[in-house]
C-alpha cells in the first residue's frame, strides 16, 4: 500500500514541470474536456485528432530519449516503420479475428523495441555517444528506408503479405475489439479516438513516474555528465540502453498507431524528412519536459497542418519563418518558454504586492 | 590490511609515460596525501585506480580483490568514490537534485531527504540548494563535489585536490572533515598541494614525480628530505 | 444559384514533386473556369478545394480526409506519386469517395473508388520498344528508378524486347534521390546496347543525360517518363538529350489544331507556366470526362457515374485527340505520341497511334463492372483467377 | 609620488541573469600596484573579474580604465586596451596545442609570437615548452595553469586579473610565480589584481588588499595588515 | 578487357565518388566541424551557389566566373544567416537544428516561387576522353583536382594561419577567446561564410551536371552529414581520410551490385567506422598524436 502511494508521489517531482494541486486539477479539466469534447464535434475533427495523437507518442520517446537522456537519435522513424511494418504484415496474415489486431500492436512494438535493444547494445556498450550517436540512428534509418523502398517485387512478401517497395503496404484492418456478433472495428473515428487518448493519458503518467523515480534522475544525470554518472557507481550503458528501449517502443507504438489510423505504412515514414521531424516538435515545445512535449507536438503539428490549408504556396515559408523565431525568442521550447514567463509575471506580482 | 594495492602499474600516453611501475599500498583505515610536482602523474593515478584509464602493465588490488579490469561503476559499488581536481557536478541540475543522485543508491523516501539537509547544512550550500549547481562559484562547486563524494559512505575516499580554491579556514575544515571521516572508518587517499592541508591530515606521504614514487614517509620526513623540496616545496617549506 | 459541386484538389505545389505538378493544378484551374464559364454542370458551378500536399504522403492522408469528410467532396482529383496515391486510397476506399487519378504510372490498380486518366506502361511500352528494335536494333538496356513504377516498367520493357525477338544487354535500377552516374554510365558502355530504356523519376535522376552527354555516350534512348512530364528537354543545355525517343499522350509541341488550342488558352491563362506537360492535359480532360458522367448519370452520385462508365462509350475529343474510358479498369485509351528529340532539343513525332487501350487490367482479369477488389495488381502479382 | 590611477570602478552592479551579484562595487587601482582582493567562497570574486574584462556586463556603474569608460565595450576590446585574464578554472582551449593557445595569446599584436616572448614564458614556465605540442587538455591541471598565465603574458598586457593563479600549483612553483610576478611588475611596471586564495602568495605579491562580501569591498588592507595573521583570519572567517 | 583500362575505371570512378563525398562535406565541415553548428540548410546553399552559378551563367559570364559568383553569393549568404539566426545559438548547439530546418524551408520554397520550380541547365564543359573501350567526361577529372584543390586550401588556412588557430580557439572557449582579445563575433561570421562559401563552391562546380530544383540540395545531404560525421572535427585529418574510405566502399559496392548497394554499403561502413572509432576518424587520429 505504501509501495504503492509512493508509485504516485512519483507523478510529480523536480523532472517534470506542474505540481500541486492547481495543475492536477487543470490537468483533470484538460482530460474532461478531452473526453467529452468528440460528442460536440465532427467525424473529420475527431478523426484529425486521433491522428495528431499519434505522433505524440513518437515525440515523447524523443524526450525522453534526447530531452532527459541527451542522447540524439535520428533512429526513433526507425522503429516507428518497423512496428507499423510488422502490425500490418502480423494482421494481413493473420486476419483480425479475437482481438488479435491489438496482439499484434503488442507484437509489433516488442519488434521495434527487440531491434533497439540489438542496436542500443551496440551502441551504447560500444560508447558511442553524441553525433555519433545520431548518425548511427540516422544511417540505420535511412537504410531501412532505401531496403523498404525496394522491395516492389513479388519476391520481397511474407506469408501473405507484399511489402510493396515505396508505394508502400495498405489493407491491413484496423484495431478492432472482439464483441458478441462480430468483432467492433476501431476506424479513425471516435472509437479509435478514446483508445489512443487512453494510451496517451497512460503512458504520460507512467513516463512521469518513470522519470521522478531514481531511474530517472539516473537518466538526467548521464545526460549533464556520464562520466560523474558512472563515478557515482551507476552502470550508465545500460540506464541507456533502457531508456532507448522504452523509446523504441514508443515511437513503435507511433508507428502501429499511424499505420491502424489511414490502414497505410510507408517506407518514406522513414526517410530523412520524417526522422527529423519528431526532433522539431520536441525541439519547439521544450524537450526536457514531458508536458511541455506533449502540447508542443500538438501545436506544431495543428499550426502546420492549419497553414498549410490556409498558407497556400507560402505555407512552408511560414513554418520556417515561425520555426526559426521560435528558437531565437523562447531558447527553452515555446512551451517551456510561456510557462517559464508566467511564472516569472506571477512571481513578480506576489513581489509587487508584498 | 591492504586496502588497495598497486603492482607495477604502467600507463602510457603515445610516448609519454606517464605512471613508471607505480607501487602503493594503502592501509585500512589510513589517511594517505599523495603529492609531487605537476604532471608527475597523480591525477593519472587516480583515474587508473577508478578505472578510467587502463594500465598497460601492472594490477590493481581492492580489498583483496583483483579489480584491474573491472569498469568504473562496479569498482564504485565496491566501495570507492572520488572528488575530482576539475567538479564534474551536473551542471544542469539543481544542487540538492546532484546530492539526491549520489545518495539515492543508498537511501530511500524521507530518509533520504533527512539526509541531504544534513549534507547541505554540512557543506555550506544550504540557500543555493534550488540552483543550478552550474551557476556556483567554483569553490562552492569543489564543496559540492566533495559533499557527493562522501555521499555514497566509501570505503576508501579519493579526494583530488580537495582544497583548490579554498580559503585557509576552509582548507581547515577540509582537513577536520577529513579526519572525521576517517575517524569513522573511511580510509582516505588526498592529492594536494597545500602542505598545511597535508601537516593537518596525513598519516603518511607518497611523493610521485615523473610518474615513479620518489618518497615516502611521514609529513616530517618528507618535508625535511631535500630532494623534494628541491623538485617540489621549494625553500618556504624546506 | 444551384449549389456548387465540389471537387478536392490534392496537389503537390511545393516540395520534390512540384516541378511536374503544379501544371496539373493550373489546368484543372482552366478547365473549371471554362466549364463555369459555359454554365457549369447541369447548371451546376464548380468550386475546387485545393490544397497543397507538399510531396509528402501523409499529408495526402491529412487531406484526403479532409475534403471527404469536412468538406463533403463530390470527387477528388489527386496526386502524383504512386506513393502518394497508395497513401490517400485506403481513406477513399473507406469514406466511400471518389478520386481520379490524372497521372502515367505503373498500372494496375483496380479499384472503382478511383478513375485513372494517365497512360499506363502497356499503352507506352508496347508502341515504343518495337519501334526502337526496329529502329535501332535489338540489345536493350534499362536505367531504371528502384521503386515500384521503375521496376513494374522494366518488367514491360524486359517483356515486351523478349516478345519481339530482342536481348536484354542489362537492366540498372536507381535508387531515388540518387544524381550521380559515372559508373552507370560505365556499365552501359560495357554492356554495348543499341539504345537505353531510361526509366528515371524525379529531379535528381535527370541528372543522368547530362552526365550521361558529357562521357560522350551517345546511345538512343528511349523512355515514358522523361519529356513527357519533366520536360528535360527544355531544362538541359542541348544536345544532352540528343535522340530521346518518348512515348506519351501529349506535350505542348505536338502540332495538332486541338493541340494548339489548349496550349494557347494555357498560356493565356498561366503565362509564366514552364511547360505544359502530359499530366497537366490528363488532369484537364479529366474534369470534362467528368462533366460528362455527371450529365449523363445526372447525379453526382458514385454509382450512378459507374453505371455510366460501365456502358463503356465515356469518350471525347481531348487535346491529345480521342479518349476513352475501359469500363472494366476504370483506366483512359489514350493517343501515343513518339516524340524524338533532336540535337538541338527540338521535338519531331516521327510516329502516332491512335487510341490505344489500356488492356492489360481487364486481360488479366480485372472487371469493375462485376467486382471491386480495391488493390493494386502488377504483371507479376496479377489477379486472382476467377 | 603617487603614480596615476589605472583602473576605477564606481558604483558597480553586476551579475547573472538580472540578478546582481556586485552591489554597487567600488574599487581603485593605480598604475603599477598589485592589488589582492580576497574573500570568502562566493562572494563574487570572480564576478568581479569577469565583469572588469567584460565578461559580465555591468548592469550600472562605470567602470574606468586608463582614462576611458570601457562597461559598454566587449571584452575583447578590453583585451585590445590592454587588459590580460587569467580565469579561475584556467579555461584553456582544449583541443588546441600549448603552442596554438599561446598564439592566441598572442594574437592581439599581430603577427605570430614573437621570439623573445617565446624565450620569457618559456624561461618562466619550462613545461610549457617540453610539451609545445602537446594538446593542451590532455595537459595536468598544474601545467594548464601554467599554460593559462603563460598565455596572457606573452601578449605584454599593461594590466593582468589573476583569478587564484595559484590553485593546483606545485609549491615551489607557486613561489616562482610569485616572484616573476614581482619582478615583472618592477620591471615593465604591469598593474596586477589578484584574487587568491594562499596567503602566502598574496604576502609574497601583493601591496594591498581589498576584502570582499556580498558583492561590496568591506575593508581595505594595508602591506602591513596583510601580515597580521588574526586580522586575516577575522576577515576571512566563515 | 586490359588490366591499365580496368585499373583507370577503378581510379576514375574513385575520383569521382571521392569529389562528390568531399565537396558536399566540406562547408559542412568547416561549419560542423568548428562551429558545432548542425547545419540542415548546407543543402540549400549548395543550391544557392548552383543558382546564382547558372543565373550568371546564362547572363553571359564564363562557367569559372560563374562558381565564383555562386561561391561568393553564398558565402554572402552565410554572412546574413549567421548575423541573423546563428549567432543566437552558439550556446545552445542543438537548436540549431531546429533553426536551419526552419531555413532550409524559407530557402527551398523561397525560391520556388521567387525562381519557379526549375532552372535551365548550363552544360557541361570539356567534352570527353578516351581509355580503351570507355569514354569519360573531362570535366570530372576537374572535379576530383577541385576536391583536392579545397583540401589544401583548408588545410593550409585552419592550420597555417593565425585565422584557424583563432576559430578554433573561439569554438572551443568563446568566453576566454574573447578576454584574450579576439573579435569573435567576426570570426564566428568569418567561419560560417566560409562554411557556406564553400557549399556554394560545391553547388556551382556541380551546376553544370545536375538538374536545378529547388530541393536539389538534398541529394548532397545524406553523404555530407555522413562523411563529417565520421570525419570528425578536423577538416583535413577527417574529411580527407573518410571521404577516401567512404568513396572506396561506394565507388566498389556500386561497380559490384549497383547503386543500392553502393549507398547500402555507405550506411554500413559509417556503422562500423563509428563502432570502432567513437571519436570519428579525427578524434582518432588526434587521440593517437598526442
Ligand atoms: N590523455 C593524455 N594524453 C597525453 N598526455 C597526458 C594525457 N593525460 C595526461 N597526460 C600527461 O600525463 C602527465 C600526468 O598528468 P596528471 O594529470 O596525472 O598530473 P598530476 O600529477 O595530476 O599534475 P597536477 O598536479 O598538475 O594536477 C602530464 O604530463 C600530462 O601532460
Ligand atoms: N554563471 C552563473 N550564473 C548564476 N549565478 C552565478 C554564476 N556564476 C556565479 N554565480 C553566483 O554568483 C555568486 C558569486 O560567484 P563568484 O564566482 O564570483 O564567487 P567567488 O567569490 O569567485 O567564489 P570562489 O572563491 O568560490 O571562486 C555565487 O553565489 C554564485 O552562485
Ligand atoms: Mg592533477
Ligand atoms: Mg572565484
Amino acid at each position: 500500500m505504501t509501495g504503492f502511494l509512493a508509485l504516485f508521489r512519483r507523478l510529480e517531482g523536480p523532472q517534470t514541470l506542474g505540481r500541486g494541486p492547481g495543475f492536477w486539477a487543470l490537468f483533470a479539466l484538460v482530460l474532461a474536456g478531452a473526453l467529452a469534447y468528440p460528442l460536440f464535434s465532427d467525424g473529420y475533427t475527431v478523426g484529425n485528432t486521433v491522428y495528431f495523437f499519434v505522433w505524440v507518442f513518437i515525440a515523447l520517446s524523443l524526450s525522453l530519449i534526447w530531452g532527459y537522456g541527451g542522447s540524439l537519435s535520428f533512429g526513433q522513424t526507425a522503429f516507428f516503420g518497423i512496428a507499423g511494418y510488422g502490425y500490418g504484415i502480423l494482421t494481413i496474415n493473420f486476419g483480425a479475428a479475437y482481438g488479435f489486431t491489438f496482439i499484434a500492436l503488442l507484437l509489433a512494438v516488442a519488434m521495434a523495441a527487440l531491434v533497439a535493444a540489438l542496436l542500443g547494445y551496440f551502441m551504447f556498450f560500444g560508447r558511442i555517444s553524441g553525433v555519433f550517436l545520431g548518425i548511427v540512428t540516422l544511417a540505420v534509418t535511412l537504410m531501412l528506408e532505401r531496403f523498404m523502398a525496394q522491395t516492389a517485387g513479388p519476391e520481397w512478401r511474407i506469408g501473405a503479405a507484399r511489402l510493396n517497395g515505396f508505394n508502400g503496404m495498405s489493407a491491413m484492418p484496423p484495431l478492432t475489439i472482439p464483441w458478441f456478433g462480430g468483432p467492433i472495428p476501431l476506424f479513425a473515428d471516435i472509437g479509435l479516438y478514446y483508445v489512443v487518448l487512453g494510451m496517451l493519458v497512460l503512458v504520460y503518467l507512467a513516463l512521469r513516474m518513470l522519470m521522478n523515480s531514481a531511474f530517472g534522475n539516473v537518466i538526467v544525470a548521464i545526460r549533464e555528465n556520464p562520466e560523474r554518472a558512472e563515478m557515482l557507481g551507476y552502470d550508465i550503458r545500460k540506464y541507456q540502453l533502457i531508456t532507448f528501449v522504452i523509446g523504441a517502443a514508443l515511437a513503435g507504438l507511433s508507428g502501429v498507431l499511424y499505420t491502424v489510423w489511414g490502414q497505410y505504412i510507408t517506407p518514406s515514414s522513414m526517410g530523412m524528412t520524417a526522422a527529423s521531424l519528431p526532433l522539431i516538435w520536441v525541439a519547439v515545445g521544450g524537450r526536457s519536459d514531458l508536458t511541455a512535449t506533449v502540447i508542443g507536438t500538438l501545436v506544431v503539428l495543428s499550426g502546420f497542418q492549419a497553414l498549410t490549408i490556409y498558407g497556400s504556396q507560402y505555407a512552408l515559408v511560414f513554418m520556417g519563418v515561425l520555426l526559426v523565431l521560435t528558437v531565437l525568442i523562447a531558447p527553452n521550447g515555446l512551451v517551456l518558454g510561456i510557462i517559464n514567463w508566467i511564472a516569472k509575471l506571477v512571481t513578480r506580482r506576489k513581489q509587487e504586492a508584498a | 590490511m591492504a586496502l588497495l594495492q598497486l603492482r607495477d602499474v604502467n600507463k602510457h600516453f603515445g610516448g609519454l609515460h606517464v605512471t613508471n611501475a607505480v607501487n602503493l599500498v594503502l592501509e585500512q583505515g589510513e589517511i594517505h596525501c599523495l603529492i609531487g610536482p605537476n604532471g608527475a602523474g597523480k591525477s593519472t593515478l587516480f583515474r587508473l585506480i577508478l578505472g578510467e584509464h587502463h594500465p598497460g602493465s601492472g594490477q590493481i588490488c581492492f580489498a583483496g580483490e583483483d579489480i584491474t579490469a573491472l569498469k568504473s561503476f562496479a569498482r564504485i559499488r565496491r566501495g570507492l568514490s572520488v572528488k575530482f581536481q576539475v567538479p564534474g557536478v551536473f551542471k544542469g541540475l539543481s544542487v540538492r537534485q546532484n546530492l539526491e543522485i549520489a545518495l539515492q543508491s543508498r537511501l530511500h523516501g524521507v530518509t533520504l531527504g533527512r539526509e541531504i539537509d544534513r549534507l547541505l547544512a554540512f557543506l555550506n550550500l544550504e540557500a543555493e540548494q534550488a540552483q543550478l549547481a552550474g551557476n556556483l562559484s567554483h569553490g562552492q562547486k569543489q564543496w559540492l563535489e566533495i559533499g557527493m563524494a562522501i555521499a555514497l559512505k566509501p570505503r576508501l575516499l579519493l579526494l583530488d585536490e580537495p582544497t583548490a580554491g579554498m580559503s585557509p579556514e576552509e582548507t581547515h575544515m577540509t582537513g577536520e572533515m577529513v579526519r572525521r571521516l576517517n575517524a569513522a572508518g573511511m580510509t582516505v587517499l588526498a592529492i594536494e598541494h597545500d602542505m598545511a592541508f597535508v601537516r593537518q591530515v596525513a598519516q603518511r606521504v607518497t611523493v610521485l614525480h615523473l610518474g615513479q614514487v620518489f618518497a615516502q614517509g611521514s609529513i616530517d620526513e618528507i618535508v625535511a628530505d631535500e630532494r623534494v623540496a628541491a623538485i617540489y616545496l621549494g625553500q618556504a617549506h624546506a | 444559384a444551384e449549389n456548387p459541386i465540389k471537387l478536392g484538389v490534392l496537389e503537390d505545389q511545393s516540395g520534390d514533386f512540384a516541378a511536374a505538378t503544379i501544371g496539373k493544378v493550373h489546368a484543372i484551374q482552366l478547365a473549371a473556369e471554362e466549364i463555369n464559364k459555359a454554365g457549369g454542370i447541369m447548371g451546376r458551378p464548380l468550386e475546387l478545394v485545393t490544397y497543397d500536399t507538399q510531396s509528402d504522403n501523409t499529408r495526402y492522408q491529412e487531406f484526403m480526409r479532409r475534403v471527404l469528410q469536412r468538406d463533403k467532396v463530390d470527387a477528388v482529383f489527386a496526386g502524383f506519386s504512386s506513393a502518394s496515391r497508395e497513401a490517400y486510397r485506403p481513406i477513399v476506399d473507406q469514406f466511400n469517395g471518389f478520386a481520379f487519378y490524372n497521372n502515367q504510372y505503373e498500372g494496375g490498380v483496380c479499384d472503382g473508388h478511383m478513375v485513372v486518366t494517365g497512360a499506363v506502361p502497356e499503352q507506352q511500352f508496347s508502341t515504343l520498344i518495337p519501334y526502337m528494335m526496329q529502329t535501332y536494333g535489338k540489345k536493350v538496356y534499362t536505367l531504371a528508378a528502384d521503386y515500384n513504377f521503375g521496376q513494374i516498367s522494366a518488367e514491360w520493357v524486359r517483356k515486351i524486347v523478349k516478345e519481339n525477338g530482342g536481348e536484354m544487354a542489362g537492366e540498372e535500377f536507381i535508387p531515388l534521390g540518387v544524381s550521380q552516374f559515372s559508373q552507370s554510365i560505365q556499365n552501359i558502355q560495357k554492356a554495348k546496347p543499341d539504345f537505353v530504356v531510361t526509366l528515371l523519376v524525379g529531379t535528381a535522376q535527370a541528372s543522368y543525360y547530362e552526365q550521361a552527354a558529357s562521357a560522350n555516350v551517345n546511345l538512343p534512348m528511349a523512355s515514358s517518363v522523361n519529356v513527357g512530364q519533366g520536360y528535360e528537354h527544355k531544362r538541359f543545355k542541348p544536345p544532352s538529350l540528343k535522340d530521346m525517343y518518348v512515348t506519351t499522350n501529349y506535350i505542348e509541341e505536338i502540332d495538332s489544331p486541338k493541340s494548339k488550342e489548349f496550349y494557347a488558352k494555357f498560356k493565356a491563362k498561366f503565362p509564366n507556366e514552364p511547360y505544359v506537360n502530359q499530366e497537366a492535359e490528363n488532369s484537364y480532360l479529366a474534369l470534362y470526362l467528368y462533366k460528362q458522367m455527371v450529365e449523363r448519370a445526372k447525379s453526382t452520385n458514385r454509382d450512378e457515374i459507374r453505371k455510366v462508365i460501365a456502358m463503356g462509350d465515356v469518350c471525347m475529343d481531348a487535346p491529345e485527340g480521342k479518349v476513352c474510358i475501359d469500363p472494366k479498369s476504370q483506366h483512359m485509351s489514350h493517343t501515343i505520341y513518339l516524340a524524338k528529340v533532336g540535337a538541338d532539343h527540338s521535338i519531331s513525332f516521327p510516329k502516332v497511334w491512335e487510341d490505344i487501350k489500356p488492356y492489360w487490367l481487364g486481360d488479366a482479369g480485372c472487371d469493375l463492372t462485376k467486382k471491386d477488389p480495391m488493390a493494386q495488381y502488377t504483371p507479376s502479382n496479377p489477379p486472382p483467377k476467377p | 609620488m603617487r603614480k596615476e590611477v589605472i583602473l576605477t570602478t564606481l558604483g558597480l552592479r553586476a551579475g547573472y541573469g538580472g540578478k546582481p551579484v556586485l552591489q554597487g562595487l567600488e574599487i581603485e587601482v593605480r598604475e603599477g600596484e598589485i592589488v589582492a582582493v580576497i574573500g570568502r567562497n562566493g562572494v563574487g570574486k570572480s564576478t568581479l573579474m569577469k565583469s572588469l574584462i567584460g565578461l559580465v556586463p555591468a548592469m550600472s556603474g562605470s567602470i574606468v580604465y586608463r582614462g576611458e569608460a570601457v562597461e559598454h565595450l566587449p571584452a575583447h576590446k578590453r583585451a585590445r586596451l590592454g587588459m590580460g585574464y587569467v580565469p579561475q578554472g584556467r579555461d584553456v582551449f582544449p583541443r588546441l596545442t600549448v603552442g596554438e593557445n599561446i598564439a592566441v595569446g598572442a594574437a592581439i599584436k599581430g603577427g605570430g609570437i614573437p621570439e623573445v616572448g617565446r624565450q620569457r614564458v618559456v624561461g618562466a614556465f619550462p613545461i610549457l615548452g617540453e610539451r609545445w605540442s602537446q594538446r593542451a587538455g590532455t595537459m595536468s591541471g598544474g601545467q594548464q595553469q601554467q599554460l593559462a598565465i603563460g598565455r596572457v603574458l606573452i601578449a605584454d598586457p599593461h594590466m593582468i586579473l589573476l583569478d587564484e593563479p595559484s590553485e593546483g600549483i606545485q609549491p615551489n612553483i607557486v613561489q616562482d610565480i610569485a616572484r616573476n610576478m614581482v619582478e615583472l611588475n618592477r620591471r615593465t611596471g604591469v598593474t596586477i589584481i589578484l584574487v587568491e586564495q594562499n596567503l602566502d602568495m598574496i604576502r609574497a605579491m601583493a601591496q594591498r588588499a581589498y576584502v570582499m562580501d556580498k558583492g561590496r569591498i568591506t575593508a581595505s588592507l594595508t602591506h602591513e595588515a596583510l601580515d597580521d595573521a588574526a586580522e586575516m583570519r577575522r576577515h576571512l572567517a566563515v | 578487357m586490359d588490366i591499365a583500362t580496368l585499373a583507370f575505371s577503378a581510379l576514375y570512378q574513385f575520383g569521382d565518388a571521392f569529389a562528390f563525398l568531399v565537396l558536399s562535406a566540406c562547408g559542412l565541415a568547416v561549419i560542423f566541424g568548428m562551429m558545432g553548428v548542425i547545419n540542415l540548410a548546407h543543402g540549400e546553399f549548395i543550391m544557392c551557389g548552383a543558382y546564382v552559378t547558372a543565373a550568371t551563367v546564362h547572363a553571359g559570364l564564363p562557367l569559372p566566373l560563374g562558381i565564383l559568383c555562386g561561391t561568393l553569393a553564398s558565402a554572402f549568404v552565410g554572412v546574413l544567416v549567421e548575423l541573423l539566426v546563428i549567432r543566437h545559438l552558439y550556446e545552445r548547439p542543438l537548436d540549431t537544428i531546429v533553426a536551419t530546418w526552419g531555413l532550409s524551408l524559407i530557402a527551398t520554397q523561397g525560391t520556388l516561387i521567387l525562381v519557379g520550380s526549375t532552372m535551365a541547365g548550363v552544360g557541361t564543359p570539356f567534352g570527353s576522353f578516351q581509355v580503351g573501350a570507355y569514354s569519360y567526361s573531362i570535366y570530372r577529372i576537374v572535379l576530383f583536382a577541385a576536391a583536392l584543390g579545397v583540401l589544401g586550401a583548408l588545410y593550409a588556412l585552419f592550420n597555417w594561419t593565425r585565422f584557424g588557430v583563432l576559430a578554433r580557439a573561439t569554438i572551443q572557449v568563446p568566453h576566454m577567446a574573447a578576454a584574450l582579445g579576439v573579435d569573435t563575433r567576426l570570426i564566428y561570421s568569418l567561419t560560417f561564410a566560409c562554411g557556406a562559401g564553400l557549399a556554394g563552391l560545391a553547388g556551382g562546380l556541380y551546376a553544370p551536371t545536375m538538374t536545378l530544383v529547388p530541393t536539389m540540395g538534398a541529394t548532397f545531404i545524406m553523404e555530407a552529414f555522413v562523411t563529417v560525421v565520421i570525419g570528425g572535427a578536423d577538416v583535413f585529418l577527417g574529411t580527407a581520410p573518410a571521404g577516401g574510405i567512404l568513396a572506396i566502399v561506394k565507388s566498389g559496392m556500386t561497380s559490384w551490385q549497383g547503386q543500392l548497394f553502393g549507398q547500402i554499403g555507405l550506411l554500413i561502413a559509417v556503422i562500423i567506422v563509428v563502432r570502432v572509432l567513437p571519436k570519428g576518424i579525427s578524434g582518432f587520429v588526434l587521440r593517437e598524436r598526442t
